[in-house]
């Protein structure tokens, strides 16, 4: 019984995961300029990453590869965000403003009329 | 521990160990000792490896102890201690010359780093020739390959950088080549062994694959070997490599990548593969024919000495696959001989270029003039090795036209129309010979290079060394003659 | 022959396209790094094949554990010969790199033709 | 059901290397490379090939991918347009992949067992390990001993991979330009990364030892660990500046890594030949062979591990610390 739930529960949270992956992965292709992206990117990063490895240590059972998972989560973890961090903090220093409208960042040219 | 049966693996190891060593002997001209110590090692091995299967028996060396298609076995035959000869005796000699002229070409100290990828570049080559594992020759191309061009790399010149990135790039792809190949045999074979592959071909019922795996590899060691039409890196690379570095590398390298061709054509496809024999040579001989006349054409025109010399090269690669692609007892003795007697005059004629080099800045024929009277030991030495190049009767170069002529008149009515080529090619060689003679006899000097003299007494003795052997191996053939007989006995055996 | 098993041999086509890509970009593009990069795709092309070869259907990663019975390993020996070959690419891509920085140097450029329109 | 997940990841492998090709900016085309590489290491771990997927992520898509960069930053990151026709090489390749794929339909199809390549030699390695040096993973086995000879061979492409370098960029810049100060400072202003690589840093260089030293057990092995190694030094050389980097381990330390190393590995199978084996037999290196095989393997891995992580290091800081050209 408990098998089953915990079955149950894991897949619950592995399909969330997935599902945040998808709408990170909409949010990059959709939003329209460089900070609004990276906010959609930062989804994946997080929220995806405790969804998915939840899940996947449900499925693991009490084990090693269930602290091997873990200890992976943490890593993603730090080192998402972080990257995120520099990646905010590099385009702020290169000279992009933020604008959390629907101004598109690129080069006005390449914008259709 | 039993000396003589380590040799094989002593061969490599030797040189190989040796490179890492150099690199820490920073103090003025101790890298240049120890590496030409080690080279010289290498050549007594080879000797003694040559000595050893003079006889035609073959020495195998399981390396690690394990038997041999699991293991990674060397084999040193006739052909291969041929081949071993010329890589560790151009390697030794160039080395032995090397001092002043390398002193004048790279800072002392980055010297230390240049004879390491020298000796790299040696056991890269001599691990090519002794390994018996397909991909085993993989690895030790590579080792020879990433060596060869941080040599070519120290050329003074700027244009040493793109040509050795031309090179690097179209050196890649033959490996690459080389790898699927090789990868393509395994997979229908499941071996790497070179004589288990040959055992095994002969199984496998689809043949499609193994077809594609020999163009790859042909194609793959034809752009390594530089074979028309597949040479454009050479001119470039060879020109504008340090002078030491031409003669080491146009003596041996592209002939390794030759040894590994003639190797895999001959012992593990021609056995099993219906028609092999004609494919091969109906795809070889023309290239030949065309690298022989073209080249030798390009040579005629070419202002610039070494990179005359190089056309030059790419011509006489021709002469050694015309033997091969004859697939005659007598046509795999006359390239075997080639290989060796090409080093010979080859490495002769870059050794009195690089003493030539030595003085004049500018190696551009009309630059020349006035040498002879200036260098007159260099020119003597030079025109001894040009007339062995050309193919003049009592020098070496002579033996193996003879032989492979020889083998062409085996062929009927085919083999009057290639000997016509082979003659009309060595017109033209005695052309582009004529060429350089004529402007270092007989053209006025240039204004500022009349107070010039004879390069430096090392050089010159190893240059006239080499020129003496020129002449000692045309009128005394017999030790090459043997090895390269016993050669083609063990290739066309391999098969039968 | 069904549809399955023709997809079993889609890893080598996309080995074939994969290799043909990065070939294209070596010998037509005339920007010396994107040249390297072609080099390096075409060399990965080659590994896809060798281990492609390897699988073995059911088999795990070759590690053998001590106490379970019957178990079907995937080759090997491919796996060590692409081991060496990734290291073999990687070294010949830092070389090339090394040279291309110091044909900047020398040239100002790193796009082929005008290196050679400028010698 | 992983089958699909590998055509899947197959697919974007073939779109990602027509995009790299495909693209002006040199920059997007690194970038591009390097999730290549992790494409590529995903392959192979789907197709069983554990040790293989943690080099190519390792190498292909770490190490490369820095060497990629900081020769990005020595010389122009946009590619020039180029005119002319194309169609000579578009129908030489063309013709180059018909073929191949004119060769894949005598190929034995992916996992079949029947294939040749499991037949012949494989199952003689997978059956003799435990016999003969009784650690579990036949990759390390093979890569250490029964091919060891490749293996040293490898080591010394790297070496001379580490000299080249070294030899080519080691002539000074034909144009010195003023020193610049604010390159070497790094991220040091940057508070988040600092604390965050500070804390990996140490986590980096253990899981690298980790994998050195567990090579026989699990996937893993020298190069793997040279390589994790090296790129937890990059991170340190990124965060703190690269002249901070190379004062904690000296050119001449790395440089001493890769001769010792190569030596290292060397010097055992010259030892085994003066012990009465066939060089690089390490079962004459004690009375039990078993053992002798065991212990030769770490050392030799050790030698392994020290090459490669001096020598991706010391090619890192031979283009790292060349004075950018404006």
């Amino acid at each position: 019984m408990i098998d089953v739930a915990l079955d149950v529960l894991s897949w619950i949270l592995l399909v969330l995961g997935g599902a945040c992956v998808l709408i990170g992965g909409i949010g990059g292709l959709r939003l329209p300029n460089f900070y609004t992206r990276i906010h959609a990117a930062s989804l994946t990063d997080t929220m995806a990453t405790i969804l998915i490895f939840s899940g996947m240590m449900l499925q693991a059972g009490f084990s090693l590869a269930t602290l091997k998972l873990f200890a992976i989560m943490l890593f993603l973890l730090l080192t998402g965000p972080t990257a995120t961090y520099a990646l905010a903090n590099a385009a702020l220093l290169s000279g992009l403003k933020p604008d959390a409208g629907t101004t598109s960042d690129k080069p006005k040219e390449s914008l259709p009329e | 521990m039993d000396l003589l049966a380590h040799l094989p693996a002593l061969q490599v190891v030797v040189p190989m160990l040796s490179a890492p060593l150099i690199v820490l002997l920073q103090p003025r001209g101790l890298a240049w000792a120890g590496a030409t110590a080690v080279a010289v090692l290498s050549f007594a091995i080879a000797v003694a490896l040559a000595l050893a299967v003079l006889d035609g028996q073959t020495i195998e060396y399981a390396m690690g102890g394990w038997p041999a298609p699991y293991g990674i076995a060397l084999s040193v035959d006739a052909f291969s201690s041929l081949v071993l000869l010329v890589v560790t005796g151009a390697a030794a000699a160039a080395l032995l010359a090397a001092k002043p002229s390398i002193d004048q070409q790279i800072e002392t100290e980055r010297q230390p780093l240049f004879f390491s990828a020298w000796l790299l570049v040696l056991s890269g080559l001599v691990g090519i020739v002794v390994s018996a594992d397909a991909f085993n020759i993989f690895v030790f191309m590579e080792i020879s390959s990433l060596a060869s061009y941080i040599l070519i790399a120290g050329g003074p010149d700027r244009r040493a950088l793109p040509a050795v990135f031309k090179y690097l790039m179209m050196g890649t792809i033959g490996a690459t080549f080389y790898l699927i190949g090789v990868g393509l045999i395994y997979m229908m074979t499941g071996t790497l062994n070179l004589a288990d592959m040959e055992a095994r071909i002969g199984d496998v019922t689809d043949i499609n694959p193994i077809l594609v795996a020999a163009g790859f590899i042909t194609i793959g060691l034809a752009l390594k070997a530089a074979v028309f039409p597949l040479h454009v890196w050479v001119p470039n690379a060879y020109t504008h490599a340090p002078h030491m570095v031409t003669v080491f590398l146009a003596a041996c390298a592209t002939k390794v990548a030759l040894y590994v061709l003639i190797r895999f054509d001959y012992m593990v496809f021609q056995t099993k593969l219906d028609d092999h024999e004609v494919q091969f040579a109906m795809f070889v001989m023309p290239l030949a024919i065309l690298g022989i006349l073209i080249a030798s054409a390009v040579a005629m025109f070419e202002g610039h000495l070494k990179r005359l010399l190089a056309s030059s090269s790419i011509a006489q690669i021709g002469y050694i696959l015309l033997g091969v692609s004859l697939v005659s007892m007598a046509g795999l003795t006359a390239s075997a001989m080639h290989i060796f007697n090409h080093a010979l005059a080859k490495g002769g004629l870059f050794l009195a270029v690089a003493c030539l080099a030595y003085q004049y800045r500018d190696l551009r024929l009309n630059q020349l003039g006035g040498a002879s009277a200036r260098m007159p030991w260099t020119c003597a030495a030079f025109v001894v090795c040009g007339l062995s190049l050309i193919g003049v009767p009592g020098t070496a170069g002579f033996i193996s036209k003879w032989v492979l002529i020889n083998a062409a008149f085996e062929n009927g009515a085919w083999g009057w129309a290639l000997v016509a080529i082979i003659l009309v090619s060595s017109l033209m060689a005695v052309v582009y010979v004529w060429r350089i003679v004529e402007a270092l006899y007989f053209q006025e000097p240039v204004e500022g290079n009349d107070q010039l003299s004879e390069a430096p007494i090392q050089i010159l003795l190893v240059t006239g060394l080499v020129a003496v052997l020129n002449i000692y191996f045309g009128l005394f053939p017999q030790v090459p003659l043997e090895l390269a007989n016993s050669a083609a006995v063990l290739l066309l055996e391999g098969s039968r | 022959m069904n549809l399955l098993e023709l997809l079993g041999y889609f890893n080598y086509w996309v080995f074939a396209i994969i290799l043909t890509v990065g070939l294209y970009a070596v010998i037509s593009k005339t920007n010396l790094i994107k040249k390297l990069i072609g080099l390096s795709i075409f060399q990965s092309a080659v590994f896809l094949m060798y281990i492609t070869m390897d699988k073995v259907e059911g088999g795990t990663a070759p590690i053998i554990q001590a106490g379970v019975e019957d178990q079907i390993f995937s080759n090997p020996l491919p796996q060590v010969l692409i081991l060496t070959a990734i290291v073999v690419g990687v070294s010949t891509l830092s070389l090339g790199l090394a040279m291309v920085v110091r044909i900047s140097e020398c040239y100002g450029t790193i796009e082929e033709n005008e290196i050679l329109d400028s010698d | 059901m992983i089958f699909i997940f590998g055509l899947f990841l197959l697919t974007l492998l073939v779109i990602t290397a027509i995009a790299i090709v495909r693209t002006e900016d040199l920059f997007v085309a690194v970038m591009l490379t390097s999730i290549f590489s992790l494409l590529m290491a995903a392959n192979f771990f789907i197709l069983d090939a554990a040790d293989v997927a943690l080099t190519e992520a390792a190498v292909g898509a770490g190490v490369t991918t820095v060497i990629f960069l900081c020769a990005l930053a020595l010389t122009d990151n946009k590619e020039k347009p180029r005119q002319g026709s194309r169609w000579v090489t578009f129908s030489t390749v063309g013709v180059l992949a018909l073929l191949i794929i004119y060769a894949t339909f005598d190929k034995p199809r992916l996992g079949d067992p029947d294939a040749p390549v499991h037949q012949h030699i494989a199952p003689w390695y997978i059956e003799k390990t435990t016999e003969y040096m009784d650690i579990p993973n036949v990759v390390t086995a093979i890569l250490s001993s029964f091919r060891g000879y490749d293996t040293l061979g490898e080591v010394f492409v790297v070496f001379a991979a580490c000299i080249g370098v070294l030899f080519i960029l080691g002539v000074s810049p034909p144009r010195k330009t003023k020193q610049t100060t604010e390159k070497t400072t790094g991220l040091r202003h940057h508070l988040i990364p600092q604390v965050v690589g500070r804390l990996l840093i140490p986590f980096i260089v253990l899981f690298g030892l980790y994998v050195q030293f567990h090579g026989e057990y699990g996937p893993g092995g020298g190069f793997q660990a040279g390589a994790i190694i090296a790129t937890g030094v990059i991170l340190y050389a990124l965060l703190e500046g690269e002249s901070e980097a190379l004062r904690a381990i000296p050119r001449g330390v790395l440089l001493g890594m890769v001769i010792g190393g190569a030596l290292l590995y060397g010097s055992v199978g010259v030892v085994c030949m003066f012990m009465g084996g066939a060089f690089l037999d390490y079962s004459v290196l004690a009375s039990d062979p078993v053992f002798g095989q065991q212990l030769g393997i770490l050392i030799i891995e050790a030698g392994v591990g020290m090459a490669v992580c001096g020598a991706l290091l010391a090619i890192f800081h031979a283009f790292a610390s060349r004075e950018i050209l404006s």
